[in-house]
């Protein structure tokens, strides 16, 4: 399922097993890389694979786009693309790292939209359609979070269910229409289309989201449990961890990753509707695990899943400024993909 | 270069382009003309995005600029925004869903870009300049107008008619949908069952080979969409069923052929043209030269333009073919 | 008589460690040759090298009179060399013949002979005294000394010439050592040779024939012979200083009389593996539990902490009645358990040393759940010092210590304040000689500061050096309990064994 | 991500840990299932709760469509629904208890299915459109496995990148038209529509697919080393199994099946078409999962798998027999997956 799970044959160190890159970098190097993992830099080495694909794509973008690709406002569109589905990743990594994961993101932003757009949510005005989009991705994700924690239901399948079951209550709440944001709840769409200092008024949510998660993962006793739960469930509960409650938590807090990504989404599309989010749930684990994110759970960083995100948003950005036919746009985005995690390979085993 | 005459259609031009030849086609400024449609993962759509090329490499002066196709809203709007950066001269927008994608429209319409709305309608007259596209409503009326007259003329009483619907989401389905029930209304008939196949033919397999289950005797099946009809198709040469005839629906050179062939349960399909498409790019360069239709009295192109939805049998099927789209 | 395997001047170089730094090894056939060194000296890392696992930097091995190169595994065993490795290396949903025969199945046409395989699986365990263990049955489902026990029939599957055994009898209780003893007897009898590795230094004399000490990878003695070389010069060449095996002093008997119980649970019940257990701990006693494997110590001791319910009985700490089913609580109420099995149940591989010991107590360097990270590092740090982890750098990967020094991490992650009783599992499994002095020493120490401390140990001696108190356990009941004074080991087995003493 | 990583605080059971069942007796045992679980058949204790769950749902569609569920024409066409993704199923059981994943299989088999289909491919006939589908499978398969076993990129990386670029290459090759399959090759039509014994043939095809992936599975070395490889790479490795080769023999077997599955579809549908297959990863890994295979690797059955399968199966089918609307199909179908999980666990938890 990871890296992990990689076979190794022939790789001189005995000590590899589940959960453990087999790259794992000397120890030397490690120990400054850890240390700069504390600091969580976009900059340090573990992520310097991401950064130089990021960097290449930009070039590309330099090259094939002069004129399109460096304006500010196209980066302004990058950002309020990837704001959506960064919010979810946010949730998402936590989760992952945590050691389990979440299909039903996409299904559950449906949901919430859906519900913070019905007739009877909208007339309450714009501040209580947005806490009912969070209270609803929170409830969501709180049941997922029974179901795993104290059903032991494996997540992939009850979270599989939830996403089912979510688009399908999100159909019939909606009647299978598209909600439009009503005159009076403006206020909404003013997220996308209020700019300050240039940029949307959504992509600070976005960054606040960001800001907050990786204080949440780097700097609090529950952040670093979440390690602790992922990476050895019964060590952290011999260590007097409530690993139940923990996990719980963690999915509710992508439910209400998933509520706040509903909000981003109302103001961009100005609608609730049951088709939004329509398979986030593989970008936002793609991003994730190009992030660094170890499947199996225990190890992981914010900063890797968001600069994952940014290059598959940069990708999809590139082939629109180059006008690319969708069969190629596929092809070309197979071999990037391929291509970048092979470059984040290599960086990390030239660090030696 | 533009001031060369304008190509002539070439042969494998999209199949709608009728003939050049007037005044219009006459190379003016040149315009860049930005496309957006959803993923073109589907017959239909495909067709709709090869016409709207095929349309614009037609004329000298025309730079078309597609995007990504996607099925995901929030990436059609980025999408979009592109172009409004890129200071297209005109828009031609197939939005995945019309009201999700108003907004957009809306703001290059503000920033003086004409936009053409191509089918799938923008809620606010204000984000378009010209709307062209099939008619849904229109579509199901057709097709249940021929269910419900070959049933009478049978005289079968209380039959069973199945709907297989396209992506049930879309509320071009529910147009669809409704214009069929209401058309088979008037002939005192209703919708035994409905079910929706996501317009790919393995779901047509899948969602057929079931109903055909459920029900032991049908009479009639009106299904939405041409391409996941020929899963449809071989669901039921697989049952081995034949007792009842089948509607097909936005006319497909293939459904055309079987109709004409008359072999199988296919008797009838009712057009949803993405010659549309052609058109539309047409209409998009004419708005951006400031050119009216020739054909018309107006000036300008008129604001909006619904394409009829033409029932096709085994009579006629033959003119029709050379419309008819590859799925 | 000439050697069966030589190796010289054996070098690896791990990133930022010298794990072996120019080692010898001469073994001749039919000998039980002992390695010795300690926690981290590179005892794992030389056999692994033998076994093909790792890859020499520089030396040579010569094995049968032959230079060889082990490219992987498959060729160590190929020319006769099988090892059991100190981490258990079974595939939990095999079976276990499958286990035994694994990448050396007996096959026809790429179809495994399951009966074949099954009989002489279930041959290979009756000859290791093991007949009971079915070879049918999921090696997930056996205890960690059945597991051991396949390893080993794993090791004499193959035509072997040398068996190498790293720490084989620290999973295994007295009964069982005997019972491997007596097979390495068998083997050695057929003129197979065998490197032992332990900690255990009473074992070596028992089996060993000649000794190799390793010190800081390199090679401190050669040869040495086993029975006759003084204790005293073995732990100066492995540790470098004369160390004895000491227990630290304890307070004089009834020096605990009339302290508060820290401690006390009344007939605690957990079908199937104990029953009616009552026993206290008082405030600054170390209450040992002495029993076979399978008598249920580990049992007793995660039920007092909470990681199992129990059917009936209670616990209470310090007076108050401790609801059942929550570490989380036990850890609140002052409680901390150092477990059984440190891989599985303790470590957290992916992540430092200093965060492994800090994961317990994170609580106490935060506030309202925001880490302070500097009170962290300075706990993590003194720590690391205080157990003397080596190396002593808490922000190196746990994963990369060798198994004793992990093993010391483990239990550093209790030694912070603020615990009322410590509940240790085998607390100096894989530890070296040298180390477990000290290691007691910090028990104790931590007794004398007022913590009750509740010990278990398959070590009969290590019960009865440092414990206050020792209870007897014979399938899961408690049958007797005397100051620790008061016993000694043949009597201790003997109550274990037959109850005879009673 | 699996059963073991759930939590379980306060379950009795310290030992629990993967793998491990609760109170495993000292060094021998008592456990019955165990000897049974090593013949694997479809009646043992592990799989009763699934057996129970399809019993229900069973008992169900007796009640709620009397006269058409019972039908054996009914009962064909449930198991030609499931033999497309049966087949695929047979294939990822082998990659997930190898401790990998694919989620390339639906887009492979649309390649393999447009591959065969092209008018090039159609012109050699019948016999040599199988053996295209079934190649292309193969080898999209076999380079799924080089990256990950050579490149040693996580699987769920690799095969996300193979899915992006086999549906690119599908429809670039079909130019995003439905491929009829030809006058002159009804042959392969022709497994849909000849039936034997009642059957049709392409049922026989799926029910050999599994009989030899169970063969293999159970019987082989080969299979039994996949177990090793899943549970346990290292000690795979130190019992001297070519890990790395192993693994990518794996994904192509994976890929294999994608391409039989490939000529089901194209058989049912009559087409070839880059859109077949959407989703069947989904489909597939949650049967496989639901079937009681560990997402971790190591563990897990080719019954359970197609139990887990015919219960999605029998859900839809039950559905359509019923005119459940789709969203009400969704919401029950989220419900009934969790009802199914835990009727499982219970089974389990009481075979004690
Ligand atoms: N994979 C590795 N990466 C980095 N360092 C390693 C690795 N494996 C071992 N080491 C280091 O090599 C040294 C020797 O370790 P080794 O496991 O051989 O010790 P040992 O003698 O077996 O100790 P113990 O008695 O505790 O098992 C230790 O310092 C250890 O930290
Ligand atoms: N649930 C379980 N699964 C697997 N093995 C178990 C389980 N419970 C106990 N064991 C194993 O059974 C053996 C006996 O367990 P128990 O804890 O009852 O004995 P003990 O007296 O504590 O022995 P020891 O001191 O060796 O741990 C141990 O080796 C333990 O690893
Ligand atoms: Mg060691
Ligand atoms: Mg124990």
């Amino acid at each position: 399922m990871t890296d992990a799970r990689a076979p190794h044959d022939g790789t001189p160190d005995i000590r590899t097993g589940p959960g453990r890159p087999q790259d794992a970098p000397p120890v030397a190097t490690r120990r400054t890389a850890t240390a700069a993992s504390v600091l969580g830099g976009i900059g340090q080495a573990r992520h310097l694979g991401l950064v130089v694909a990021l960097a290449l794509l930009a070039v590309v973008g330099l090259v094939t786009a002069p004129e399109t690709f460096a304006t500010s406002s196209n980066m302004v569109s990058i950002l309020a693309l990837a704001s959506t589905i960064g919010v979810i990743t946010v949730g998402m990594t936590f989760v992952i790292i945590g050691g389990g994961i979440d299909l039903s993101v996409g299904a559950i932003m449906a949901l919430a939209s859906v519900w913070a757009t019905t007739l009877a949510t909208q007339e309450y005005g714009p501040v209580v359609m947005a806490i009912c989009a969070v209270l609803v991705g929170t409830g969501a994700g709180l049941v997922n979070g029974f179901l795993i924690s104290y059903g032991r239901m494996v997540p992939f399948i009850a979270t599989l269910a939830m996403l089912v079951a979510a688009r399908g209550l999100a159909q019939r709440m909606s009647d299978r229409k598209t909600q439009l944001v009503g005159q009076d709840n403006t206020a909404i769409v003013d997220l996308s289309t209020t700019r300050l200092l240039g940029l949307p008024l959504l992509v600070y949510i976005f960054a606040l989201v960001v800001a907050v998660g990786w204080l949440v993962l780097n700097r609090t006793t529950f952040g670093r449990r979440t390690y602790a739960v992922g990476g050895n469930p019964e060590a952290a509960r011999l260590a007097g961890i409530n690993v139940r409650r923990h996990t719980l938590i963690l999915y509710a807090l992508s439910g209400l990753c998933c509520g706040i990504a509903a909000i981003i989404i109302m103001a961009r599309t100005t609608t609730g509707s049951s088709t939004h989010g329509d398979l986030y749930e593989l970008d936002a684990i793609a991003a994730v695990i190009i992030g660094g994110t170890l499947l199996t759970g225990g190890r992981g960083t914010i900063i890797g899943s968001i600069l994952g995100l940014l290059i598959f948003t940069l990708i999809t950005n590139l082939f629109i400024l180059n006008g690319l036919n969708t069969s190629d746009q596929l092809i070309a985005k197979g071999l990037i993909i391929v291509i970048a995690v092979l470059l984040q390979r290599r960086s990390l085993d030239s660090r030696t | 270069t533009s001031n060369e005459p304008a190509a002539a259609p070439s042969a494998s031009a999209a199949p709608a382009a009728p003939a050049a030849g007037t005044d219009n086609d006459k190379p003016g400024t040149t315009v860049v003309i930005g496309f957006s449609a959803p993923a073109a993962d589907h017959g239909w759509i495909a067709a709709i995005a090869k016409n709207a090329e095929a349309a614009a490499k037609q004329y000298t002066d025309v730079e078309f600029k597609p995007v990504e196709p996607t099925n995901d809203i929030n990436q059609q709007i980025s999408a979009v925004e592109s172009l409004i950066q890129a200071k297209v001269g005109a828009l031609v927008l197939l939005p995945n869903d019309g009201e999700q994608l108003n907004q957009v429209a809306r703001r290059a319409m503000d920033a003086g870009i004409p936009v053409i709305n191509l089918d799938r309608v923008f809620p606010d007259k204000l984000s378009y300049r010209t709307w062209i596209g099939g008619d849904n409503y229109g579509m199901g009326v057709a097709a249940g107008n021929y269910v419900g007259a070959k049933l009478k003329e049978k005289g079968t009483a209380n039959p069973v008619i199945l709907e297989i619907q396209g992506i049930a989401t879309l509320p071009l389905t529910q147009d669809r949908s409704k214009g069929f029930a209401d058309a088979l209304k008037t002939f005192g008939f209703t919708v035994t069952a409905q079910q929706d196949a996501k317009f790919t033919v393995e779901s047509g397999t899948q969602v057929a080979s079931n109903l055909l289950q459920a029900h032991k005797k049908i009479d009639a099946i009106w299904n939405h969409d041409d391409d996941q009809g020929i899963g449809v198709l071989a669901a039921i040469k697989e049952a081995g069923r034949d007792e009842f005839f089948m509607v097909g629906g936005a006319g497909s050179a293939n459904a055309m052929r079987d109709i004409q062939a008359g072999s199988g349960v296919l008797e009838a399909t009712v057009t949803y043209s993405p010659t549309m498409a052609s058109s539309a790019i047409k209409l998009a360069r004419l708005i951006a030269q400031g050119k009216g239709m020739s054909d018309l009295v107006e000036n300008q192109v008129p604001q909006s333009i619904t394409l009829a939805s033409e029932t096709i049998t085994k009579e006629n099927a033959e003119k029709y073919l050379p419309l008819g789209f590859e799925s | 008589m000439s050697d069966l395997l030589v190796m010289r001047g054996i070098v690896k170089q791990f990133p930022g460690v010298r794990a072996l730094d120019g080692v010898d090894l001469d073994v001749r056939a039919g000998e039980v040759h002992c390695l010795l060194g300690q926690n981290g000296a590179g005892k794992s890392t030389l056999i692994k090298i033998l076994a093909g696992a790792h890859r020499p930097d520089e030396g040579t091995i010569t094995f049968g009179g032959e230079e060889v190169q082990f490219a992987n595994p498959i060729a160590a065993i190929r020319s006769g060399i099988a090892t059991i490795y100190q981490e258990l290396d079974l595939v939990a949903g095999l079976s276990v013949a499958e286990n035994i025969f694994l990448g050396n199945e007996r096959s026809s046409y790429g179809f495994t002979r399951r009966n074949g395989m099954n009989r002489a699986a279930a041959e290979l365990l009756a000859r290791l005294g093991h007949g009971e263990i079915r070879p049918t049955i999921e090696v997930g489902r056996l205890s960690a000394a059945g597991m051991q026990i396949v390893s080993m029939a794993r090791a004499l599957s193959h035509d072997v010439r040398l068996i190498v055994m790293d720490e084989p009898s620290a999973a295994l209780a007295h009964d069982e050592v005997g019972n491997l003893f007596r097979v390495i007897r068998d083997l050695t009898q057929e003129g197979v040779a065998v490197v032992y590795i332990s900690h255990r230094l009473e074992e070596i004399r028992e089996i060993g024939d000649r000794v190799t000490v390793l010190k800081d990878g390199r090679t401190a003695a050669v040869g040495l012979p086993a029975r006759d070389t003084p204790t005293s010069r073995v732990v100066s060449l492995m540790t470098g200083r004369d160390v004895e095996y000491v227990f630290p002093p304890r307070p004089a008997p009834g020096a605990h009389n009339g302290r508060p119980d820290v401690l006390r649970v009344e007939g605690l019940t957990v079908p199937k593996h104990f029953a009616d257990v009552s026993l206290s701990v008082r405030e600054g006693e170390i209450v040992g539990l002495a029993g076979l494997v399978g008598s249920g110590r580990s049992e007793i001791i995660e039920t007092v902490y909470g990681a199992r319910r129990p059917t009936a009985g209670k616990v209470m700490l310090a007076g108050e009645v401790v609801r059942p089913g929550s570490t989380s609580r036990a850890v609140r109420l002052g409680m901390g358990l150092a477990p059984e099995e440190r891989k599985a149940q303790a470590l957290l591989m992916n992540e430092s040393v200093g965060r492994n010991i800090t994961i317990a107590g994170l609580g106490k360097y935060a506030r309202l759940g925001w880490v302070d990270r500097r009170a962290e590092r300075e706990t993590a740090q003194r720590l690391v010092k205080t157990m003397d982890i080596r190396p002593p750098d808490h922000r190196r990967p746990v994963r990369t210590l060798s198994g004793g020094n992990q093993q010391k991490a483990v239990l550093a992650r209790w030694l912070v304040e603020g615990r009322r009783l410590l509940l240790l599992d085998e607390p100096t499994r894989g530890v070296d000689v040298g180390a477990r002095a000290e290691l007691y020493a910090v028990i104790r120490q931590l007794a004398d500061e007022g913590v009750g401390v509740l010990l278990v140990s398959s070590e009969v001696p290590e019960v009865l050096g440092l414990a206050d108190r020792v209870l007897v356990l014979r399938e899961g009941r408690v049958i007797h309990e005397s100051d620790a004074r008061e016993l000694d080991e043949p009597r201790v087995l003997d109550m274990i064994m037959e109850g005879s003493a009673l």
